[in-house]
């Protein structure tokens, strides 16, 4: 297996693209990567593209093609392939073009993520989204998504004795993350009490718990190792990229506020990395609400089970702590069109690790870890990145 | 939600019934056919609960899909049962500050939702203190 | 790269099965597949989900971690990779897992396919399907998906001077191999004059020459070539698969009725193999509409253009011909579960080429080839086969 | 269909403005944001089309979703423009039988589908004899 590198990123503006296609801004995001690697689209031998719900949304399937089509790559007949694993489409794109580099079969790939949200009503949007959960049992009988979220929080905090005003800093912290991000959905700071004011979502998550419905699109440029200085000057390494799956419901689960599936991909990406949990400089992880973070952290090894809220509450993770944790804003603050942020994630490690994160740069950046979540954990991807 | 759909599984909904794997002696519910600690060894029959067990962890549903809209604020958990499995579904009670975690409840036959699109009502088990 | 072969393969019954659901179809041809294999569950390492619209069809998605739970296999955590393409999403899962193995990255994978079209109106069923081609440009004007097929048709017998009864004898030998596989949806021969007699479709079509709704699921299991022999004493090798895309809508194709991308596919797949048309034993192609057989056996090279009519008349193309193709009944007699249909043709290939076809069994098959189609051809999987 | 997906391209829709790349001369309906043939040295510009072409094949569409089933049976067709770009479109006829491959076609604004769910109604161009 080759060694195989990041050498363009690109985003769109995440927010409510109200003027914008779901083509167009995947577009938009794929030209940008080309554009930052310097490359030209004849390049292209391969594209991935992570998109949840198309089918919901905008009422289209076969993605892949249709953005191939639309980045004007359809007479070049490129493979393109759609991967979907609800709210970690993106990070399975992500994985799928790597092990595509790696084997040898492609020298040069783009993953790509997109998701348009907001063409649908918020009803319909909810209900789309709980096809992340098991529809059957689950889904049917009016749980949503916030509510999932909510189940774990309560066991957590039962179990742990972490406090609403500790959870509510995981908020505090991404939207003050997010206020230094040019393309966060939010860009505004807030306090522990603009959290508890907000309204009740799903006891005991509020508003601020949530990430927000967004539009957008990602995508990264992925390359050889041994071909990536044709590209760029700080080509980022890709150390590792794993999946894991567990059971789609919640209740089925063997611990209710642990995600085993974190636990099996981070342990496998650590093994393959050869790194330690303290190399790490800063994680990218799925805050798809407060909770998730909490669980994040520690499911990944890099604090014991119950200790992330204090930990939180201590500016541990904040963009000045020993562990920055979601210094793009994360799903919170920076939004979270859910096919898109596996591949926003990697876009604002490789930044970080470039060097060129502005007011949010993290001093001296050299190693770098996303953790994208399917669902309630029925499906994770955890990758590690290294500056070259 | 589509007739189909729904009609495979009503007797399931309804009676909550489950499968049992006679092979290692585990209960499901929701049903599978395939045993996952047996997979091709297992023997899955099929297995009523008593409809008893305890809330693991629960939450106040306060923003739902269109079709559940009417509803709100209600609550629903994770309920563990007797037998061992847990499942998920909603909790009716008169006050929802009165639900908490360990507390005992049963199954009953109630209205799940009124499907808009298609006029289908939909019925299943819900949960009240035992 | 490795050598990669199949060891197993299973099949549902196709057909409308009101009394099954998505889930258990998929996980009752896993089982079957890994039974073939003669292996355990434990055994597997990772799986690829085929899956068009369970999003609108069954209105979940996230795939690839239901399948892999109801399988027994979510304690194990292995990554579960959902791949979409349209009516090619079985066909991305199978090239997928080949090039999973073929990098070294996995020893034993699992390739399935499943769709469940009934449980939903036979409007919505053609609603969901027209997201197969552009939504926006396309669907928007209420044109069907049969309707694409007939204007590919119309250009075609426009121009190569087909005649309406050669393009029924399509139908005519597909339903004729189909009475003789046990697990088609229709198992009954019919004459010409059934088709020329049927319900107008969208002209020049008719509903004779259109493969019907149907639930279904399909999986096989592939392994590294050096390993095949632990699980089978007839491997069959994988000695291509390739994948092309196009244009994703009809009008904006270099000509109407031929698919580029399958001529980019099956050329890439000969090189690739080593071998010539003329090695070929037999094929399954994509025919959703018997035009899409015509163009598919002349753009894969196994005639000129204008030629495949006369070909399939003079009976070129039959169970006893020289080239057979789509002895399963393809997918107009066998049926079309439009996420499963890719993988279901590697099961009748290498059902084929271990000669274990029953009656429909070509003499002395060696070679084999599948043909897989998303949308009017936007996407296209070819793969290549040899008993080893 | 939704609101915000219709409106989108609304203008676009109703006056045939597609595309057209300054750099190489080509035109694009629908509109694209980046030429397939310059890519990044393309040009787009808006372009409105005269609406005049021919029929390069077609298909009479008898059975529809459920959205278009009041209309059937109902001609489309893709249709060269005279630019030289294609598309797919409905043909408007008294008598479906008069339609033919090459057939000279103009534009003309009509209705599209009532939709069910959202009650929009949706216009855009159809095709009628030249
Ligand atoms: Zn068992
Ligand atoms: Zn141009």
């Amino acid at each position: 297996m080759r060694d195989v590198a990041v050498v363009g990123v690109g985003l769109t503006k995440f927010g409510e693209r109200w003027g914008d296609s779901f083509r167009e801004m995947c577009v938009e995001a794929g030209v940008k990567a080309i554009d930052d690697a310097g490359m030209d689209g004849d390049d292209i031998q391969e594209m991935f593209v992570g998109n949840m719900s198309g089918g919901r949304f905008v009422l289209q399937e076969h993605i892949g093609a249709l953005i191939a089509d639309y980045s004007g790559l359809a007479t070049n007949h490129i493979p393109a392939t759609r991967t979907e694993a609800a709210c970690a489409s993106g990070g399975l794109a992500f994985r799928q073009a790597v092990n595509c580099i790696a084997s040898g079969a492609q020298d040069i790939v783009i993953a790509a993520g997109v998701e348009k949200m907001t063409d649908v009503s918020g009803g319909e949007t909810t209900d789309a989204l709980a096809g992340a959960a098991d529809r059957e049992w689950e889904g049917m009988y009016g749980v949503t998504f916030p509510s999932l979220y909510a189940m774990m929080a309560r066991d957590y905090m039962n179990r742990y004795g972490m406090t609403r005003e500790e959870l509510a800093q995981v908020a505090v912290k991404n939207h003050y993350n997010g206020a230094r991000n040019p393309i966060a959905q939010y860009q505004k700071e807030i306090t522990i009490d603009t959290v508890l004011n907000s309204t009740l979502v799903a006891d005991p998550l509020r508003l601020m718990d949530c990430s927000p419905v967004t539009d957008g699109a990602a995508a990264v440029i992925l390359c050889s190792l041994d071909r990536a200085k044709e590209f760029t000057d700080c080509p980022v390494k890709v150390l590792a990229s794993t999946q894991a799956s567990d059971t789609i419901s919640l209740h089925d689960r063997r611990d209710i506020s642990t995600l085993d599936a974190t636990v099996a991909a981070a342990n496998r990406a650590f093994d393959i990395a050869k790194i330690e949990r303290k190399d790490v400089d800063l994680v990218e992880v799925h805050d798809c609400f407060t909770i998730a973070e909490i669980c994040a952290i520690e499911d990944m090894g890099f604090c014991k089970k119950g200790e992330a809220g204090k930990l939180t509450a201590e500016g541990y993770t904040a963009l000045d702590g020993k562990l920055p944790v979601n210094t793009s804003g994360g799903l919170k603050a920076c939004g979270h069109p859910v096919g898109a942020t596996g591949i926003k994630q990697v876009c604002e490690v490789v930044t970080q690790l470039r060097g060129e994160a502005g007011k949010r740069q993290v001093d001296g950046a050299e190693i770098g870890m996303t953790h994208n979540v399917g669902g309630t954990g029925a499906t994770v991807v955890t990758s590690i990145f290294r500056r070259v | 939600m589509s007739v189909p759909r729904f009609w495979r599984k009503q007797t399931n909904r309804y009676n909550l019934i489950g499968t049992k794997c006679e092979t290692c002696g585990t209960y499901y519910f929701p049903p599978r056919s395939l045993c996952p600690k047996c997979r091709r060894e297992g023997k899955i029959v099929d297995y009523k609960f008593k409809g008893t067990g305890k809330i693991v962890t629960f939450s106040v549903v306060r923003t739902a899909s269109d079709k559940f809209d009417l509803q709100t604020p209600f609550v629903v958990a994770i309920i563990e049962l007797d037998e061992g499995t847990r499942l998920t579904a909603p909790v009716i009670c008169s006050d929802i500050n009165e639900v908490y975690i360990g507390m005992r409840v049963k199954s009953t036959f109630r209205k799940i939702s009124a499907d808009g699109d298609s006029g289908i009502i939909v019925y299943g088990t819900k949960f009240i203190r035992e």
